[in-house]
């Protein structure tokens, strides 16, 4: 079976097909995803599959794709849009946050706005600062909009399903690195879908708890590997949706290890995963903490070009493990 | 009865399109007035943007287009909302915040949509709403449905990257949209003279490839006439049309304008060009319609928009209770 | 002297008349806020005392306006930007956060960015979800941008003069009920400047610290008066900026008070002041706590219309008196 | 040397007008080979856009310009940064990610400025350059600078709102901006015939007030005119101008570009058409140059570039350590 470890690439293009074929609304825009096959080779030969018309190349015009998108959506359509880049959400934040966030609200539940918006996030290909953002927390407070990082293939296909199906608009924010990295677990080959708004506890430990989005689940689950061998045993949980926000299995999980850890990419200040952290501190699982919790997270910089700079400017599988060691060791 | 069918058609096809058009007109000027009075008893919240000396606009272009046509409209909207069809109770009965109001009181003046009459929904944001008539015309297209999607905007919008790259997809893509700029020479207080280094804004249209007209906006007629045109090029397939409509705001801007920008003078010319009188001056030159008559069309918009108003009193006030469940449409829908 | 207990806009306004009056590269623009005066009357005579070619109207063209004022900043002016309501920038989004916020770091300091972006920020005044925003976390969570919430008229004066003195981008975000209200404190004639990064301790109490922003700092102080008559004594602490954000007055006053309270007019899910309670919950401060952290914010609604719908959507003093009264019960 | 000083004046205008572009053309071209190896050899990170065939619109338009003029460039800026007049051995140190790079290591390819040749920067955003020219262009008008900011673009930039707005801001204020549009045919993947619905994107200009002229790319003494003619009316006070270039690039649009969406005849015809050669021919048919003295010319590009590589080789790797310090500019700066 392991011709099911596909890539990320390879699972979200097979959602994609699965949905264009299930609904005759469904169909995908965007820059370059036609017989470029993407910027990152997400919609490959879909283009081919289904024609021009469904899998619709654009000029480059990020906000009137995603307001045409919109327009769709309020006509009965069931667009995906891809943005080559996260970072050029910029230029669309008017029909995301204006329009499709809050129509079906405004106008008093007249209409809404079955959209997804997909696009490339994160750091790591040395294409510098604005190429390389993690843009989650923008999205995740604006009500109205379901937010989803998705940290495996498996994960990826199962969760673009649903969020086609959701009759909300959805931001789909696929991490760079994991497009041409087969995962560790076998995609099944047709259609499944994974709720939005239910996170996935992926190891179990007593000793402290991480929760991680996107690309960090995979270095928390590698530094999780390390420190079992250290005697540490750690809880690894990824929220999978980070709007809406599944925060039970953390509090079960905090009662067990009293230690928190999150870990995410994006810039450390005003952050999205602060929100995991507010809402232990404004609960009960506040009692349940015997040490201050650890955070993680980019620099407050913008991502910068060069390697070794790159690397320095985001969480690594080292610094996973040595923030885990400590607060295990100085928190009995 | 605070609804009446959209008819449609040439406003000088015959005496019924002439009573329907000047009727329509006058439910926007009459809806208009009540909302400035709604406004100076303060009993609307928020701000207001009247439309009133722009009702040629809204209805020649409405009575061009089916219902199941689709419109978005803008911060200026009663107009295009009442020439498409709504019902005046709900409009009003929203601008009061009730349960009853189109967007039950969440959205108020500048949010109001109507699924049953094509209306995509009024705009808060200058140009959001012109990628979204592009979307719903490439809806039709995907679907094959036939059905036309009409951008209203302001001569202000047309300087947004939203107007821009809007344009521009719906010419390569031929799409069955038509872009209807009310250029009322005014952007808030900014003037087309100094906000535009062209002559119409009809010119714009030439760097996208669409053919671009300018109308006298205050000809509900000449309105029709063009939209018709473009209309039937959108329907055939053969792309988007811009439609430059000149008019004129009598109001300020919103409630807060003191028109330091503009002078009494300008102001009162362009009164005398009003567009239900030009129409009504119009209609009797041509003998299809008398002076009882027009008096007995405008009673008849007085009358619905009292009773509108009246209705719309006796509605529940939103309630705060379910906010939190406003936000998502559920899933399982 | 109450001839100086000035409105916000007028405080407003004198900052800039003594900028431009300072400094010949001062300049402002806008939509409408020449002759008309501003959307909100910020602007006011300006035009007449400094001309059209400085205070400079604008068509409407969010992401143009902000993009010359980048330009201009690079090339040796200090431009001032007037965005109508806050809820607009996101038309400009990609010269506000790729370029504005990123070019010092990316050019490796070849250039620098001295750009002040005004906006109306907030809700109340019945403009529903498009003119409501409170949008600080979006940028609070990108590095290289600051970020400034006056809360009264003194503070807006002191605190423009310095982000207009500022080499680097400064997002100004005045909430639109202050506007027009004379503040409590009189506004000092001539140039006064109050540095971005510190924190202002507003009334000082031994039961519960108050971490308020913008709107909610008069509320809150409004709620501490009410709340001393009961004898509850509370600590009320104004950030000013968001970022750079002081944090040391706050941990100072939670040594006495053990208990936090945070209070935002933005969304609660993801919202900035989730940054205040991480920074206790990560360090010593988690020690003093000696109640979960309360946290008031605006619900995760788009801001609605109908006015009891809208004061409902974010917190009012009673909101604040009656959570203060009961963490300072319970939790003894 | 791996820096020459900015020569102005028309290629054609005297024999060392001529060696000059020639050869600023040519250090374009190596440069790009150069990098083009670095990276197949692993020696370079991220990404690269190569400008090989489009030397010409480089070197024609900054022959136009002063030190002081200033230029916003794009991700395929490699090309004006040469032009304008730019070290490479601080480019290439850039590529490699060294302290003494450009950027020191921060921005990489897509985010080179500098200041001293009046370099605002490349942009990896397509169309952001374009406004942050116009404010350039304000900047030199608001304190009587008499330097004109020159926004180089491509084809597919025209279709961003960004584009739009500051056509349009430009046009209004007169500003002293001139657009350079490299017009090499595509955006990515995404032809010009699929992107636009008119037939020269110089027709874009229309819609704004701007004049609009399309020119031969690959010409580098027509860029020149063209450019120089723009530049006097900016500076003139008349405004902006609309240039396209019609030229071609080469290479795939980065990296992982597998020319799909292009034919191989095409790529082969646009390269008999190398504005290099072309110039070099033109040069010999008027007696300007010499074969020998052509080689000359091409050795020392040559030698540059390898000296620029070598000594860029040399340079310390970008240190992590300081990266926080340099978000912000110092307030006592
Ligand atoms: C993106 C955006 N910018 C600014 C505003 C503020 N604003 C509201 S209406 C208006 C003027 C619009 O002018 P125009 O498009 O000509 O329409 P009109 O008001 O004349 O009908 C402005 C500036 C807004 N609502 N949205
Ligand atoms: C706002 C934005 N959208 C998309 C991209 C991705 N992208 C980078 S270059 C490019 C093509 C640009 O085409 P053009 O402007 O013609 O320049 P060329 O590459 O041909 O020189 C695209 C789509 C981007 N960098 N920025
Ligand atoms: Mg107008
Ligand atoms: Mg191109």
């Amino acid at each position: 079976m392991s011709d099911r470890m596909l890539t990320m690439s390879e699972a979200l293009r097979e959602a994609m097909a699965i949905a264009m074929e299930e609904r005759p609304e469904v169909f995908i825009l965007g820059e370059d995803i036609g017989i470029y096959g993407g910027a990152f080779g997400v919609t490959g030969d879909l283009y081919h599959r289904f024609g021009s018309e469904r899998v619709r190349d654009t000029p480059i015009s990020e906000l009137g794709i995603v307001g045409a998108a919109v327009g769709a959506a309020l006509s009965g359509m069931r667009p995906i849009v891809e943005i080559q880049f996260s970072d050029f959400t910029a230029q669309a934040m008017d029909q995301i946050v204006n329009q499709a966030a809050k129509i079906h609200f405004m106008v008093g539940g007249e209409l809404h706005v079955p959209l997804v918006l997909r696009a490339a996030s994160g750091s790591g290909t040395g294409a510098a600062g604005q190429h390389s953002q993690s843009l989650e927390g923008w999205f995740a407070n604006v009500p109205g909009l379901k937010v989803v990082m998705p940290s495996s293939p498996y994960e990826a296909k199962g969760l673009l399903l649903s969020a086609i199906d959701d009759p909300n608009p959805v931001i789909f924010l696929e991490h760079k690195l994991l497009y041409k990295i087969p995962g560790r677990e076998e995609v099944p080959e047709g259609a499944y879908r994974i709720p939005l708004g239910v996170s996935r506890v992926l190891r179990e430990g007593k000793d402290l708890t991480i929760v991680a989005t996107g690309i960090m689940v995979s270095r928390a689950m590698a530094a999780a590997d390390e420190l079992a061998v250290e005697g540490v045993e750690v809880t690894v949980i990824d929220p999978r949706t980070i709007s809406p926000l599944d925060m039970d299995p953390v509090y079960a999980s905090l009662e067990n290890t009293g230690r928190l850890m999150v870990v995410q990419e994006a810039p450390e200040h005003g952050g999205f995963l602060n929100e995991v952290i507010a809402l232990v501190a404004t609960g009960p699982a506040l009692g349940h903490l015997i040490a201050p919790v650890v955070r993680l997270a980019g620099m407050n910089v913008p991502i910068p070009y060069a390697p070794q700079l790159e690397k320095a400017a985001v969480p690594q599988v080292n610094n996973i493990v040595a923030a885990a060691r400590s607060v295990v060791a100085d928190w009995r | 009865m605070t609804t009446i069918p959209l008819l449609t058609g040439n406003p000088l096809e015959s005496n019924v399109h002439a009573r329907y058009a000047l009727l329509t007109m006058s439910r926007i000027r009459k809806l208009e007035e009540a909302v400035e009075d709604l406004f100076g008893r303060g009993m609307m919240h928020g701000t207001m943007h009247l439309s009133i000396g722009q009702e040629a606009s809204a209805t020649g272009v409405c009575m061009a287009l089916n219902i199941d046509d689709q419109i978005t409209s803008t911060h200026r909207g009663h107009g295009h909302c009442v020439a498409k069809g709504a019902d005046l109770t709900r409009m009003i009965a929203e601008l009061l915040g009730k349960e009853n109001g189109y967007c039950g009181g969440r959205g108020g003046s500048m949010h109001i949509a109507d699924v049953a009459t094509g209306n995509l929904g009024a705009n808060g944001i200058v140009g959001g709403g012109i990628p979204i008539a592009v979307g719903a015309g490439l809806a039709s297209k995907l679907m094959n449905r036939g059905t036309v999607a009409v951008s209203f905007f302001g001569d202000g919008a047309m300087n947004e990257g939203a107007f821009h790259e809007a344009a521009n997809l719906a010419a390569i893509w031929k799409l069955p949209v038509v872009f209807v700029c009310e250029n009322n020479g005014y952007g808030m207080s900014s003037s087309t003279e100094l906000a535009f280094a062209i002559d119409t804004l009809a010119e714009r249209g030439l760097g996208y490839g669409i053919p671009g007209y300018t109308i006298d906006g205050n000809d509900v007629s000449a309105v029709y006439e063009a939209t018709q045109a473009a209309v039937q090029r959108a329907r055939n397939g053969e792309g988007p049309t811009l439609l430059e409509l000149v008019t004129y705001r009598w109001k300020g801007h919103s409630r807060s304008d003191k028109n330091l920008y503009r002078t009494k003078e300008e102001i009162d010319e362009w009164k005398t060009k009003d567009p239900i009188l030009f129409f009504e001056h119009l209609l009797k030159d041509k003998g299809m319609i008398t002076d009882e008559e027009i008096a007995q069309v405008h009673a008849e918009a007085t009358s619905q928009v009292i009773a509108a108003v009246n209705e719309a009193m006796k509605g529940v006030p939103a309630d705060p209770a379910n906010l939190l469940d406003a936000v998502f449409k559920k899933v399982s829908a």
